[in-house]
């Protein structure tokens, strides 16, 4: 099934305009060198899910004017500071923000994972996060009068999109500890993954890597690429360029700081 | 009020912030503090020496400090099932009845200043009994009367599912302590060097106070001691920046 | 922390009678040697949760007089046929049958797993599992009028006891693809575990097998037990002892026959 | 009916359920089939090899052939999210309305005869949009005009969620197709050797049939050739006993 290899190019074009794009935080894979490959086709419109946070991905789409709509529980560059993009854009009304708290991003998922319409969670009651989803609704514990719970409808993306330490030609991806990638790649119509490695044997037949893999049956598409979460960390693999980092949270500040360090990202290869 | 011109003097309020923190700590059988969060990490590792290993202390986004191995929901579902006992939350503003915002301030959406978001504080809120909230800017912008935005409410109604909530606010200033029955802070003690009427002309919300409020004490000398043992060898792998600069 | 490590009776000790214990299914690592040494102290009234179904484990603590009630999916001995103690149980009416369908079981675990009251579940309206559990409910979909969805109140045991390949001396499990086990162990107030091995170093220290370990945050105590899962198969490490499991189908069909298997097999070894 | 002092005619039988079976999951993308279910998994891995790979088949319980790394719970999940187009589920009763159990006969619950309990039944029927209903014992023991009780529904009240339900029932004896609409079982063809009469007398529900129902074709030359290489390779390494038996 090498049919699911493929390269960055024909990964993102599984990405059309308009799609609502699961992506994971920085610390779980961030597909740094698909987005690259996705904004240099041009895509737009995207109705992005950060899960259940974003950084300097989100951010650089914002900037390239790629979102419409970013559901998310907060976005930031980390010890860089604030995501400037997404600042502005917020500030300026460009794109719609669906404020969102970390474990409703998750339940969600797991809803949609299960097959469930919604799924029960608790906290929220009395917030203004609360207040301004409307497509949230307070329900009744059918178990205890009185007790009032959050519902939250299944997140379903159309697409998921991350960056993994492993896969095999199969399509099989190993995830390690980042365990949200499943979840994810189960409750999405599709799943892209860019990776540092493919290895010929199936990882499928190791059970030790076979417990943290996603098996091929959840996967669209795979596409190698060294380095492909880059300037982010990828566990175990390479730390952060804090340099690349830092400068990014300086150069964005400006719509126009920020265009030229687009312009430079999109023609480098790292 | 965050940028000291004066190292030494970082690093002693440091130190009593550190001291102030680990106390709250007491009696507590897990502690997560987050992968930014040098001064609350600093503490909860302090308070786990003091208990001589009875305190854990999980450091989420860290492969060997984080216990967990199901992903970034597990933070989540081992604080709603009671198996962690205090957290730490911070607001971009922080209101009398411990309201926190970490969306912006003016109108949502448009606000003026948008901060990063409400990450899980909206759900930890309610479920981790000791939050304490910490900021190391005392200012009239951050402790206001009513934030704008309602991050994670303070108090809840009756009938709200709700094991947990604030227990204290810590600032360079001083030290509050929240009553929930009555949704209002009492300061507990004032830091050295600081007097109620900084902290009065510094807070945009009204709190309790006895006339004559405690001064904080010094870290004992057997704390600091410890404290410097902890940032040399612990805190300088988890957070290196902070080490160096407190160290020198 | 080897104040985790302790002896088969040692870990049963955290059994009282009357506790509701999950146990998993035949394939996922069932503590056979525990349930002896169980038996052997004595204990009853208990309340058994199969995740999601059981076999000869739960046979023989029924023929034993140890359940008081049965939550479970099925009981069977799978290729060996039905299982004779808990289909006289039944006939007899002394245990109390709770029938459930798999992914209740699954559903209502993740509920105790993620501090849920409920969860939400498809299916099983118009089946008389729905209609004999009284402790269900069939709430309103609140995102679409007019669909009716079962609510599951949430599975809190006390204790869950199963059998793994590996632990470590700080009680740290590795438990491979029986990710249910993982999710037992945060579900459970208590989790005992028996163990093919126990190794030296920290299993949360190799990035590979930490992602598919239950870190000893939610383990009560561990117990050694070579061949623990035996005449059960352990995957990965020895086959069923099929003319065990055969003699016992065959024995168990009669109380006296299960009495004579009980004896011989509470004073063996293996 | 099971018990077969003919091995070749066990055979010959063998052979005509399990092409009846593979021709009825034509078109699927993804079928499961439990550890101990040789028929319909061979029947699952013919088809598979004449789809050209088009066809996945999972077989539960085995770390080979099972897909799943995400513990017991990923086959439900699975089949919830619409990503399994087939699979089994059998009964001690099944009626005229396809309801099937498998929890026992009497009443419950202290019932008569227990069964093992009804597995994932009572949520697989609704959600797995072709289930294939198969029992090797064809008699009016087991073919009831009412199930004593209802592990599962043949059909469901409009409104409720069922995206999935019975699609045929295969027998010894004959193949019937279910008309979720009438909520009735009708003949589709009878086995060769078997006749309409027979299944009448040995079926305790009643069910539509064209005056003269269809012969089940016997499967040709280069099927039974496929059937048999399967049977040596894949299938005698997951049901070796059945393998052996089939293959004399």
């Amino acid at each position: 099934m090498s049919a699911m290899v493929s390269t960055l190019d024909e990964l993102v074009a599984g990405i059309g305009d308009g799609a609502m794009l699961a992506v994971p935080k920085d610390f779980s894979g961030v597909a740094m060198a698909a987005t690259r490959a996705l904004l240099k086709r041009g895509v737009k419109d995207l109705h992005v899910v950060g899960v259940p946070v974003c950084g300097i991905q989100v951010d650089i789409l914002i900037g390239a004017g790629a979102v419409q709509t970013l559901e998310t529980s907060a976005v930031t560059l980390g010890e860089h500071g604030a995501a400037p993009r997404f600042t502005a854009a917020v500030r300026d009304g460009t794109i719609q923000i669906l404020d969102a708290t970390c474990p409703a991003i998750h339940g969600a998922l797991q809803a949609a994972e299960k097959g469930l319409p919604f799924i029960p969670i608790r906290g929220l009651i009395g917030s203004d996060v609360l207040t301004h989803r409307r497509d949230w609704r307070v329900i009744d514990n059918p178990f205890q009068a009185g007790d009032r719970v959050v519902a939250l409808p299944a997140i379903r993306p159309d697409v998921a999109l991350f960056h993994a330490p492993l896969a095999d030609r199969h399509g099989n991806v190993w995830i390690g500890r980042n365990r949200e990638l499943m979840t994810v790649a189960h409750a999405s119509a599709a799943t892209l993954v860019s990776v540092e490695e493919i290895v010929d044997r199936n990882l499928l037949d190791d059970p030790v890597l076979a417990a943290a893999t996603i098996p091929e049956l959840y996967v669209t598409k795979i596409a190698a690429a060294p380095r492909g979460a880059a300037p982010l960390a990828l566990a175990g693999r390479y730390p952060a360029d804090t340099e690349t980092l830092a400068r990014y949270a300086q150069a964005a500040k400006t719509a126009e700081g920020f265009r030229a360090f687009l312009d430079e990202w999109l023609t480098s290869t790292t | 009020m965050a940028d000291f011109h004066d190292v030494s003097a970082w690093r002693h309020q440091t130190e009593t912030l550190v001291s102030v923190i680990a106390d709250l700590l007491a009696g507590c059988r897990h502690v997560a503090v987050g992968a930014q969060s040098p001064v609350p990490g600093t503490a909860a590792l302090l308070a786990r020496r003091e208990s001589a290993g009875a305190l854990r202390v999980s450091v989420l986004d860290t492969d060997r400090h984080s216990p967990f191995t199901n992903g970034a929901c597990e933070l989540f579902d081992c604080a709603a099932e009671g198996r962690i006992d205090a957290f730490f939350l911070s607001g971009g503003q922080i209101d009398g009845q411990a309201n926190i915002n970490l969306v912006g301030a003016g109108t949502y959406p448009s606000v003026d200043v948008r901060w990063p978001g409400s990450f899980g504080s909206a759900f930890l809120y309610f479920l981790v009994p000791r939050v304490i909230l910490f900021r190391e800017e005392h200012t009239r912008r951050v402790f206001v009367e009513k934030v704008d935005f309602v991050s994670a409410p303070g108090t809840s109604e009756p009938g709200i599912y709700r094991p947990g909530g604030p227990h204290a606010l810590v600032t360079p200033l001083g030290l509050f302590h929240f009553d929930r029955e009555r949704a209002r802070f009492r300061l507990a003690s004032v830091h050295p060097g600081h007097t109620v009427e900084e902290i009065v002309a510094h807070t945009g919300f009204d709190f309790d106070r006895d006339p004559a409020p405690a001064v904080t004490p010094a870290p004992a000398n057997a704390r600091r001691a410890l404290m410097h043992e902890i940032v040399r060898g612990e805190i300088a792998e988890i957070y290196p920046r902070f080490a160096a600069r407190f160290l020198g």
